[in-house]
Order: structure tokens, then C-alpha cells, then sequence
């Protein structure tokens, strides 16, 4: 699926709610449900400092496509980097660096990609994208 | 109910605490971070610049020198205010921050030598740690801590034995801004003038909770920010005994604070104009004043006890919460309540209850040690003023209950 | 007369203009000092306190979250209005004083050793000189100073040799506040970085009179105060190359401008936060704003056409005065007229000019090495906005007629 | 005549002007007609600084008063400066302590004795008040 496609299969699970509560019990559900890095992961090097909730990211490509596994001490903020997770991994790196990310805004999530936010997201974003970017000139390079 | 104190009536006198958020009436415990405004101090700053707004100490301008007297007098009423000897010895900062980060750099640029010891508080807001560590760096000095046991008390035992003749000065907080413990200020500066070492007092917190009396104290310095204390952002109060502020040397430098400039050389004002420089912000020291006379109006000793009944309704129920950690409650405590929900991150359920229409603060609360020295990423805190009431406690119950519901 | 602009409208904007003075219509003409503000301005801080205010940056509730947007669009807007490329090139100060004294300090801190030179003009507010002064008395640096010829101009041959491989850098006003004289400022960025020296605009006067552009003018700081640019008091704005302000080291310690503390270490935050401590001035950063986007409705080039002409028209009446000497005439001014009379000491003229309703200021204008080089005590200085009117120019014409007559 | 007497002569005197231009008009008259200082007294030495305009002040004790003798270059500051002459020169030390300057509110010039007022004024007041302090000091020493 492509980012696009993935985004609005997101928009679409979360049309179905009705009230913010609906949408934050199923973010929750979604933070606690995926466990989405290995432990091994969790360490400082693979850490993004949020201040108030910490995100480990970590990335790798295969076959063309980047795969990101991350991870969140939050629930809440898990969910969130599990959303941008589904849409983001498994894509080419140009694909993921000419992304935008509206799909947050449209399913009322906004708030949690403010830049003076400090819960890491922005931040994981920003390095999502410059993974995209490493990757892609790794692959000028050698290719 | 304290006497001669309707919370009803006081709330109609702060706009902001009138609106709604996500639909919700809004309830406002983020106090020890800002505090909500009285109209009178709005409407003083309107007033101030719709009038006599100019430039102070130099004009021979009627408007300048109105200007100028209004300074003065808010100046004068602040002395007052604190029971401070002299007006002189009241220096207006941006804040607490900019007040705490001039003592540390005048202070320690006269008296800081290499191996020198400075003592500040294991509760202390990042404010007043920085500053100090900064010019310890700088002055080769070493920055000693005085612990807290487990219940975040202060162990004035170490203290003692702490202070010795390397001991230049002793900063500590009046009242934890993480915690809301109140430390024991009087004994920790009896303690230290017994050995000769003067103390300078965080008061950020403090002069919001208790009435404070400078000269009874008997403390080096106090400071604080009037945006905490129901006054306009952009002003802090530097008290200093005159002996110790005639001693050390200005902070910044530039206009106001000199005598005379030549290119070769320049000699400084005299207090408290040496320590002011540029244009000062009239603006809000007129709305700052305001706000005192609000306070005054009211009655600090009605205010601290309304608040102390308020802080132990609010406490004595969210201890009865299960899965809660209180931090600090065995201390004496005022204004704030710290605390966790087991199992859950304290961002998590901030999201949660401003969702709410709830106001409250989560985090570090410029406090890292303090969350080290409990081994928590941060709390989640909810702050009382005397504008807050019992309903609004009861409403933070509601809203725990339903976080616990949802992220439990 | 500037197509689109009419000065009785604009008037309007401004409630304080509208005022007697001793039974006399106010005639402002201080603006120099201090500037009045329009009421979008008075009116955005009534709106602030009324509703969003909060401490920025750290909770995660609604009205902090919508208070540090505000705050952030704030600073944004002004690194559209300066042309800067990164917002965080803008440091939020308390005025151009404290924005100095962050440069002297920390650029001194970092760049100045023993023996090396900075170098300022003979025309600076002592905001621009004794902050250097002082940084090269504590790092045995040496103060050069650019000299001005008998009109006031700026020797800029002698600059030419004064810079060399020990000048570290050159701190120059935009506008001399107390002559109005305009340096040539993009004249001396060239030369200096022609051999590497970064340059420092004290823009206090100048962002009031002229449309800036930091990129270019390629200076490496500018800096100014927002209360004499129609905003409120208790701002101010430091700009500053990106390169440069990571090199520097951060100026006051606290809240905000860390990323982690320790009591052992501490770790600074990015630009902009690593130069903010404290809890910043959020309500008049946003009355700030609003001055910003008053300015640009008005349009800067119209407001600099009327006020070349009222300067122009109040310059050329005034110098018909007999026994006037105004100071700098033979040089491009605007803003300010700094005159004497013969034989009248200008502390008695402006007492006289003040019973008759009008606002100016009298002395040294915090620039005494000024008044040494034309070996006089002191100045009237008469400085326009472009809310004053040339009926207004009339009245000072017929004050100073008086003066003459009382004095003379 | 007392200080009481002087200052109400004074008083007396300004009230005959109706608008403040008379008034002021007198009291540069008065600056500029009274010569009040010994031009070996315009030094370093006996200036008060005031900022904006200078005031020069001296002191002596003869037979139990003090005569003091003062000028300012602003003329009207040295009309102010020959009104606080007249009221406090040839009086006893004690009488200068003790004495109170309300006259000068009373025909209406308060505002140039402002703490603010950068014209001398103030510190003038506060060193004719300290050399009757020193003066006094020095007759209970010797006598
Ligand atoms: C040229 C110049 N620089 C610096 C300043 C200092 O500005 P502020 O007093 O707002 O800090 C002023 C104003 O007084 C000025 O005119
Ligand atoms: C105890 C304490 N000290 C210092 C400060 C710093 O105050 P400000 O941010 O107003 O400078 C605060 C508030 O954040 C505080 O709570």
C-alpha cells in the first residue's frame, strides 16, 4: 500500500468515532497492543529525547523499502508513533522524504505534532526523514 | 471557611477563570507555574499606557516624571510589603530566574574564590542550580547539596555539618515548586549566620503562599517573579540587605546604572540603581503594584488560610486514591500536590485530563533532581491558588478516576 | 505628503495622544525614550490576560499550549519582518540593554583574550559602550572607538586602520539616539568582513526609522527594544547568525535553556532556548506582535516617506532660529533634532518647554561621551514619530520663541 | 528671622503671581540676579552632581549660625537654590535639622525637589542638613 493508501485507511478506522474518548480508548488500545521495537533497541543510542515521553526509532532497509520499528515509554504516544509507523515503514525512501503528514491533523490528532510539544514525535518525524535521506544517498551511491 | 472570604466573589475578579475548554469549564491548577490576574491589574496596565506611558529617571517631562513616581512608589510599596529597610534595597528584575542569576554572578564574582563552597538544596528549581553550578565552574568553587530523606524532608542535620569556613552562601527555596514541601527557611538562616554565611532565599514560590517578612526572616536575599503572584509577566523583585549589595559589583551594565562614561572610564549609581540598567518596564511594575494591593485588600492571613484548608481537602481525598503516590506527604506542604498513578505514564494521563477542561502541569517541573532523587520520569501536578475551590478539587477526583478507567 | 497615509487618522490609533498637559494639548515628542503604543497593542495584552495566559513550553494542557503558540507565531513574525532565515536566529531579551550585555558576555567570553580589540563608534548609548567596557576590563581586551568629525559624521578612513588581526569585533548603532545621525552601517559590515570581523548593529533607534533586512545587511546581531518600537515594554529582540550563536556559550542559567540537569552536569538546549531562561514575557511578546503587524498595515515605506518630510519641515524651520545650534545637521539624521540655544542652559529650556505641554527630553541621552566631544552638559532633543504632525513641529517652534524670551 | 518667618515671606511673595509664566518668570530673576557663590567655590570639591544641572555649595559657622552659599549654572534651578539660601542660611544647626521645606510645595515648585529630579536639588538639601549635622557635632564636642 502506498503512504497515501495507508493514511486514509486510518482516517477512514478513525471516522467511526464519535467523541474524543472513543478515539483516545482506541489510540491506547493500539499503544498497548503492538509491541513495536526489540528490547535490544531501548537503549540510549536509538533513543529521541521528548522531555516528558521518551520514542526509541530504530530503521533498516530491505529490499528497497525502510522498515522503522519504534517504540514509546507513554501509551498514548505510542499510538501515535504506531499510526506514523503504519504509514511510513515499508516505503522508498523518496516516497517517505516527499510524505506529508495531514492524516494526523484530519483524524484530530494535531495537538500531539506541535513543534513545542515535547513528547518526541516532531522529533521522530524529523529523523524518520533523515533516515529516508542517509538511505537514499547511500543508494546514489553504491548504485 | 476562613472568615471575610468568599471564593465566589474573589473568582468574579479574574476574567480568564471564566471560559471554557473543550467545552468544559475551565479549572485552572497550573498556578505554581503562572497564576491567573485581577482585573485591576489588567486594567492598570490599559491605563498606564493610554496615560502617562513614557520613559522614567530622565525626562524633565511632566509625563516622564509621573511615569517615574508611579515606579518609585510600586517600588516603595514592595519595600513595604516585604517590611525591607530601605526601598533601595528592592531591585527590579525580568524575574526570579534573571534576580537568582544576578546574585550568583555579582556575589560570586566578589566573593567566590577557587575551593570555595556554595550550598543549595537537593529541592531546588533548576533556577536557582544552574546559576550556581555555572559560576562554580567558572570560579573553581565546589557546589554542595543538603539531601532530602525519602519522604523529600530536608536533613538539616547534614547541613550542619556541611557549612564550614569555605562556605561562602547558602540558596535555598522557601517552598518546593515540584513538591510543595516548605522548608524550614528561619532555622537554615540561623544556622548559617551562626557561622557568618549569608543566605539568599528562592521565594518564587513562597511569597504566593505565606506572608513574608524580610527583616524577621533576617535573610541575605529573597526573590521572586510577580507573574506567579498574580501580577504581569516581565517583572521579578530582587530584595538585598544594602551592606551586601553596596559590596558587590553590578551585573549588567549600560544606561540608568551609571554616574558618568568616558571611554576610559565609568563610575556606577548608587543603589538600587546599580543594578538596573536599561529601560525599566514600567508598565508592569504599575500592574505588579496592583496586584499587592489586591493581595493586601484580601488579607494574606485569609488567603493562607483559605488555602491550607483547600490544600488539605484536595489531599486528604487523593490520598484515599488507589494506586496513588503523593510525593512529599509526610512534609509540611502548600500549594501543590505531586503525585503518580501506578502503572501509568504521567504524559499519558495529563492527555487524559486536559481533555478534561483540566489545567495541570506534567513533567520534570524544572526539577530533574528532584524526579532522580524519587526515580521517576516526572509527576503530574496540580497547583492550587486561593481562586481555586473545593468543587474544582472534586472535579480533579472525577478526572483521575476516569484516566485510572482508561489507562489503568 | 505619503500617498496613504494620514497622520489624523493614524493619531486616532493612539489613545495616549489625546491628553492635556498642564491645560495644554500633549505634544509627545519624546519618542526616542520611549514610543506610544496604538491600541491594538494596549488592547492584545487586556485579550492575553483575559483568556490564553499560562507559562509557555512545558504543560501539556489547552491554554498553554495555545500561549506558546502565540508566542512562537510572535517570534516567527519577526523573522519574517528582519528577513532572517531561522526563526531561532531570534532571541527573546527584556530590551537592547540585556541583548548587549548577552553579546559583550558571551561572545566576550568565548572570542576575547588578552590583547585583543573591540571596536565602537564615538556616537553609541552607553547601553553599547560599557557593556564592552567591561568585558575587556575582565578579559585585558582593549576598547578602540570609531571618531567622529566636528558635524558628527563618522571617520570611516580611520576605521580602515583601526581594524587589524586582534580586532575580534565591531558593535556600531544603526541611529545615534542622541543626534539622530544614520551610520553607514552597511558601509562598515563590508569592511569588516572584508577581514573577517563579525559586526553588531544596535538597531534601538534604527528599526524604528528604517525597513530592516538582516540578510541584507548581513550583520552578524542586531538588536532593539519593542517598547520604542510601539510595543510594549519589557521586550526585547536580539538577532543573530545561526553559525554564531552556536558557538557562543549561553548567558543567564536556569529553566527552559537546559536539556538535562544534574547536580553534577548540565546540558543546554538548541537556539533559541539555550540563550531564554526563565519564564519569558509571553503577554508582551504578544502585544509585541500586534505593534509588528500595526507597522505593516501602515506599510514601513510610507511611514519612513512622512517621516523624512515632518523631519525635514521641522528641521528647516528650526535651524532659522536665532542663537540655535543643532547638532550633526550637516549630516543624513532622522528621528531626532539635538539642539542648544546661546547662553540658555537647555535643564532651564526644557523646563519652560515643559510648562507649555510638551514632552522632550533634556540632558546627556545616556551618551555623555557625545556631549564631551561637542563639550557641552547637555542637549534638548526634540525625537518624532511618525504620529506627529508638522502643526506639532509649529508649537515647539513657538515654545523655544518663549524659552528665548524668558531666558534669553 | 526664623526659618518659619523666611519661608513665609516667600511664600507671601509668590502669591501675588496668577499664572505659572510670572512665577517663573521671578524665579529667573532671582537666578539671575543673585551672585551666591565665591567663584573659588565652583570646584570639584563643593559640586553636588545632579546630572542635568550642577549645583556648587558651601558652608561656614559664624557666631552659632551657619551661612552657606551655593550656585547652580541652570538659572532656574539656581532661583530654587536662593529661595533654600534665604530660608536656611544664618540659622542655628538645630533649626536646619529640624526644619521642613513645605514652602516650596506651597508656592508650587514641589515638583523640581522630585527624588527623580536629576537637578541637584535634593542632594543640595541633604548636604546643607549634613553640615549642620557635623556642625552641630563639632560645637557639642568642643564645647
Ligand atoms: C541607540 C540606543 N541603544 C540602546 C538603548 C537602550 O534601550 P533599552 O533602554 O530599551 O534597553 C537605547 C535607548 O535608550 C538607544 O537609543
Ligand atoms: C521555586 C522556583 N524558583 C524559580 C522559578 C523561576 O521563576 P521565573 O521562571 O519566573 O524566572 C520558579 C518558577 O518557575 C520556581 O517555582
Amino acid at each position: 500500500m502506498s503512504i497515501q493508501e495507508q493514511a486514509q485507511k486510518i482516517i477512514d478506522e478513525f471516522a467511526i468515532f464519535e467523541d474524543w474518548m472513543d478515539k483516545y480508548n482506541y489510540l491506547i488500545e493500539m499503544g498497548k497492543s503492538l509491541p513495536v521495537i526489540d528490547e535490544k533497541y531501548k537503549t540510549d543510542q536509538y533513543l529521541i529525547s521528548g522531555c516528558q515521553s521518551k520514542v526509541w526509532l530504530s530503521a533498516e532497509m530491505q529490499d528497497g523499502v525502510i522498515v522503522f520499528k519504534a517504540d514509546s515509554d507513554a501509551v498514548i504516544t505510542k499510538g501515535i508513533v504506531n499510526l506514523l509507523i503504519r504509514v511510513l515503514s515499508n516505503q522508498r525512501p523518496d516516497d517517505i522524504l516527499n510524505s506529508n503528514l495531514n492524516f494526523i491533523d484530519q483524524v484530530g490528532l494535531k495537538e500531539h505534532l506541535s513543534p513545542t510539544r515535547s513528547n518526541g514525535l516532531v522529533s521522530m518525524i524529523k529523523q524518520m526523514k533523515l533516515y529516508a535521506l542517509v538511505f537514499k544517498t547511500k543508494m546514489e551511491v553504491n548504485g | 471557611m476562613a472568615v471575610n472570604f468568599d471564593v465566589n466573589n474573589i473568582r468574579k475578579d479574574f476574567p480568564s477563570l471564566h471560559q471554557s475548554i473543550y467545552g468544559k469549564p475551565l479549572v485552572y491548577l497550573d498556578n505554581a507555574a503562572t497564576s491567573q490576574k485581577p482585573k485591576v491589574v489588567i486594567g492598570a496596565i490599559s491605563e498606564y499606557y493610554s496615560t502617562i506611558n513614557s520613559n522614567v529617571h530622565r525626562g524633565v517631562h511632566y509625563l516622564s516624571q509621573k511615569a517615574t513616581d508611579a515606579f518609585e512608589d510600586a517600588r516603595n510599596h514592595i519595600c513595604q510589603y516585604l517590611n525591607a529597610r530601605y526601598s533601595h534595597e528592592i531591585i527590579i528584575t525580568k524575574g526570579a530566574t534573571d534576580a537568582i542569576n544576578l546574585v550568583a554572578n555579582s556575589f560570586g564574582k566578589k566573593f567566590l574564590k577557587k575551593g570555595d563552597e556554595v550550598i543549595i538544596s537537593a529541592l531546588e528549581h533548576h533556577a536557582n542550580i544552574v546559576p550556581w553550578q555555572m559560576i562554580c565552574i567558572e570560579k573553581q568553587a565546589k557546589l554542595r547539596i543538603i539531601p532530602v530523606n525519602d519522604s523529600g524532608e530536608l536533613r538539616l542535620a547534614e547541613l550542619e555539618s556541611m557549612m564550614n569556613e569555605r562556605t561562602r552562601i547558602i540558596s535555598v527555596t522557601h517552598i518546593s515548586n515540584s513538591l510543595g514541601v516548605i522548608l524550614p527557611v528561619k532555622e537554615i538562616i540561623k544556622m548559617a549566620h551562626n557561622k557568618g554565611i549569608p543566605v539568599m532565599i528562592d521565594g518564587a514560590q513562597g511569597i504566593v503562599h505565606k506572608k513574608v517578612d524580610v527583616k524577621d526572616l533576617d535573610c541575605d536575599f529573597y526573590c521572586f517573579s510577580s507573574h506567579k503572584f498574580y501580577g504581569p509577566m516581565g517583572v521579578g523583585i530582587l530584595y538585598g540587605k544594602e551592606e551586601i549589595l553596596n559590596e558587590i559589583p553590578p551585573y549588567q551594565t549600560g544606561g540608568e546604572m551609571i554616574k558618568t562614561v568616558t571611554f576610559e572610564k565609568t563610575t556606577f549609581n548608587d543603589l538600587p540603581f546599580k543594578f538596573e540598567t536599561g529601560t525599566p518596564n514600567v508598565a508592569d511594575m504599575i500592574g505588579f503594584d496592583k496586584a499587592l494591593h489586591y493581595i493586601e485588600s484580601i488579607g494574606m492571613e485569609n488567603i493562607e488560610a483559605y488555602e491550607k484548608e483547600l490544600f488539605n481537602y484536595a489531599s486528604e481525598r487523593l490520598v484515599t486514591i488507589p494506586g496513588i503516590t503523593v510525593y512529599g506527604d509526610k512534609c509540611e506542604r502548600i500549594g501543590v500536590i505531586s503525585f503518580n498513578l501506578k502503572g501509568i505514564h504521567p504524559y499519558d494521563a495529563g492527555t487524559i485530563i486536559d481533555k478534561l477542561g483540566i489545567a495541570l502541569r506534567t513533567g520534570n517541573h524544572c526539577a530533574q533532581p528532584v524526579m532522580d532523587r524519587f526515580n521517576i520520569p516526572g509527576t503530574l501536578r496540580a497547583s492550587f491558588a486561593f481562586y481555586n475551590t473545593k468543587g474544582e478539587a472534586d472535579v480533579l477526583m472525577g478526572a483521575i478516576h476516569k484516566v485510572q478507567e482508561m489507562l489503568g
